[in-house]
């Protein structure tokens, strides 16, 4: 089973050379320290930022830079700095190659709900809506199942929607998915040690499964 | 030219009234307004409606004018953790009305490029859609469908930037930028509060991220905090 | 009967302390020349000024740096750069209070034809139509008769309109006249010497003369 | 990053075809991506079209396509003085589609912020509103028609910038300005020949116009002219 580190470094393998991504909060932003050598990307926070760099030695954090986390980060030497409409008119314009983000549920659709539970302190949807409707390319990092032990790979999203038909692969602890264009979660790699028995069981939506799936090399 | 020069925040919120529709820049607490804001609290104007990314924490930012119950209503995208938020938003006490980040910045843009209305993916199939429009374009060869968007209206817009001059032109620090530049062009009037006010003729022209027209009054504020609010480092 | 200089002079007088204007190529041009003292206004060209200054010292030009008739011009201390679409943005907004330019023909309604002869070459309407279709103030300079002696001020524009119902108001080289909102050139002023009967004779749509109509004091 | 700069215009344009769509920067022939031109009458390709606002004159910028018969169709807001172009409109030759300038400029906009469609009330009741969509909105307490027109789609982008780095950005001087930024981010392949092209690292974050994400070529150009179209001057 892997840790938030492992499914970060799985995705870090779906990065490609001279690309832009957007990495959501959580298990993506650890996607950028596992880039492998010789790939450069280029990270854009929706709050302004192209070349998006660490985050600063101590002492050295500007309050007036910080990236859509509200986290205090430096500047690329590539970086340029622009404002919310351009940066959200970037993402629509599909510049924005990869987003990569976290998710409550996604359904065999690809639709996918991350932005509010009925009931609970709803904190708002930042930029989601926006990057799940735009993107070509999403990647959601996830855990497969909650706490209490149920599914998040569902036939029909129970929470309400952040977007729709929207995910096209899902990396989680057990394995990783392409959500097929006709509907299904489609397995395409085991996580090290994980059966296929495991995934099935934490797979409430539709399944498919075709011919020997490997094991991911991470 | 006519003043645009004030002397602080005080003269330049003195016709800002109650029940107003107000725009205010900034990201979580970077590029904030904070002289105008702790003159508004000083000044005591309720039933704000306010535009703003974000909603402050609760004693910083818009948090204090949450904390004084000035603020009838919030249109954000994120409210981040803010405890008297939560409390007024849960009880009822406060109107808030969450839209797509990307939304939000664009119908800044919209109000003041003169455009009505926009359209945006953003939000279709989902709750924000309920009662819009949505129509289906074609756009980089792909048809999908849009949300029918309008353009916001606001009294006043109340940005802040980091140098600015006294016919208003306006230079923005880093990502301090984020919507100031848009709500700067969207307010009825628009109060621009600057780190550094310099005479007309020592900024770049090819450097200004918002020409004077769009600037109603400026000021030199105040003994910014510009306080951080995710202190993230790593060691040397 | 006015000059161009004299129309430009008159049209001056309608310029307020603070207004950002835009001004059409020709006599409006010259209007910047006319302004009175105490009286700043910035200049808007639509190809990306504002606070447009003088043209340079010879010597001085710079072929980066020109106004929206493509001449050398320079920039005021106030001045800002933006692209095109800002530069439109601000016009239709109507943040540029005030826009003065030339015509062919005007209507007793308000609209303008300035920019295509049937059978002629058409050189575009470049941002006529945008100036007209926003700007909640506009005045047009103009000679009121053409080279065959016709009227200008017409009960309908016989040419392809540039705008409907968006002209508020006229200076010609014989009198400055309101256009009603129901309709009608509504005589204000005569220019020097003019008297009703020549304004008369060269006005083809409905003209209001209401009670005695002052010369015009330039 | 992958490699964006190439050894000059002939290498930028290897891959532009006949029949393609051009956006091309510029105002008149101030900022216009003269070694660009250049390349494109020497490689010799046919049937553009080209989004300008300007068609150059006879034998500077765009007219020089115009000259060699490259040229099948200009969309445009003012075609100026160019005997050649009158020519060959005349006589059928060339296509030319007129369109008010806040339009060509709006319809480059929505391309790289990913608006299907804007309304701008330009042309409306006029010729330009034949065949289009006419619709009411309330827009700043007036209401008052619009027409929906679409955002351009464009093979290539052209344009030319003062600064650029290794990465991308671009940096414009004074009017050079004017379509350049807009086409920029419109282009499904986007091409910037600069003065000055350096590296990465050293231009300003903050005085960027064009973020690097939107350029997929950049050389730096020789031998501009720059030529002035109308000189004028006063004395000392």
């Amino acid at each position: 089973m892997l840790d938030k580190n492992g499914i970060a470094k799985r995705i870090a393998r779906e990065v490609k050379d001279g690309m832009y991504v957007n990495l959501g909060i959580g298990i993506p932003t650890l996607v950028a320290n596992f880039i492998p050598e010789g790939i450069n990307v280029e990270l854009q926070s929706e709050n302004g930022i192209l070349g998006m760099g660490p985050f600063p030695y101590e002492g050295e954090e500007d309050a007036d830079l910080i990236n859509a986390g509200k986290q205090t980060v430096t500047l690329l030497p590539s970086a340029s700095i622009f404002d919310s409409a351009m940066s959200f008119g970037m993402i629509r314009a599909q510049k924005v190659a990869l987003t990569i983000l976290g998710a409550m549920e996604v359904s065999e659709n690809g639709d996918i709900a991350n932005w509010k539970i009925p009931g609970k302190m709803v904190k708002g949807m930042g930029g989601a809506m926006d990057l799940v409707a735009s993107a070509k390319n999403i990647i959601v990092a996830m855990q497969q199942v909650n706490k209490a032990g149920e599914s998040k790979l569902l036939p029909k999203c129970s929470l309400p929607l952040t977007g729709v038909k929207c995910i096209k692969k899902i990396v989680t602890e057990l394995g990783v998915y392409d959500i097929l264009p006709e509907g299904g979660f489609k397995l395409i790699e085991r996580a090290p040690g994980i059966s296929i028995e495991q995934i099935k069981n934490a797979t409430a939506g539709k399944l498919i499964i075709e011919g020997e799936i490997p094991e991911m090399v991470i | 030219m006519i003043n645009k020069v004030v002397k602080n925040a005080d003269e330049a919120i003195k016709d800002l009234k109650d029940n107003m529709t107000l725009m205010l820049g900034g990201f979580g607490l970077c590029g904030i307004p904070e002289n105008c804001i702790n003159a508004m609290v000083k000044k005591g104007v309720k039933g704000l409606t306010c535009i703003s990314n974000n909603a402050g924490v609760d004693d910083f930012g818009l948090g204090l004018l949450l904390q004084t119950k000035q603020i009838k209503k919030m249109i954000s995208s994120y409210v981040g953790e803010n405890a008297e938020f939560e409390r007024q938003m849960l009880s009822g006490e406060l109107e808030v009305d969450l839209i797509p980040q990307g939304t939000l910045a664009t119908r800044c843009l919209a109000a003041g490029y003169g455009m009505p209305v926009i359209y945006t993916p953003a939000g279709v199939g989902t709750e924000i859609a309920n009662g819009k429009e949505v129509r289906k374009f074609k756009f980089n060869g792909e048809e999908k469908e849009y949300l029918m968007e309008h353009a916001f209206e606001s009294d006043f817009a109340i940005v802040k930037a980091w140098k600015g001059d006294t016919a208003g032109n306006l230079i923005y620090r880093s990502t301090a930028r984020n919507f100031n530049p848009m709500m700067a062009m969207a307010g009825k009037i628009t109060i621009a509060e600057v780190e550094q006010l310099v005479p007309a003729g020592e900024l770049n022209p090819d450097h200004i991220h918002t020409p004077g027209i769009y600037v109603h009054r400026i000021f030199q504020g105040e003994k910014y905090e510009k306080r951080i609010e995710q202190r993230t480092v790593r060691k040397k």
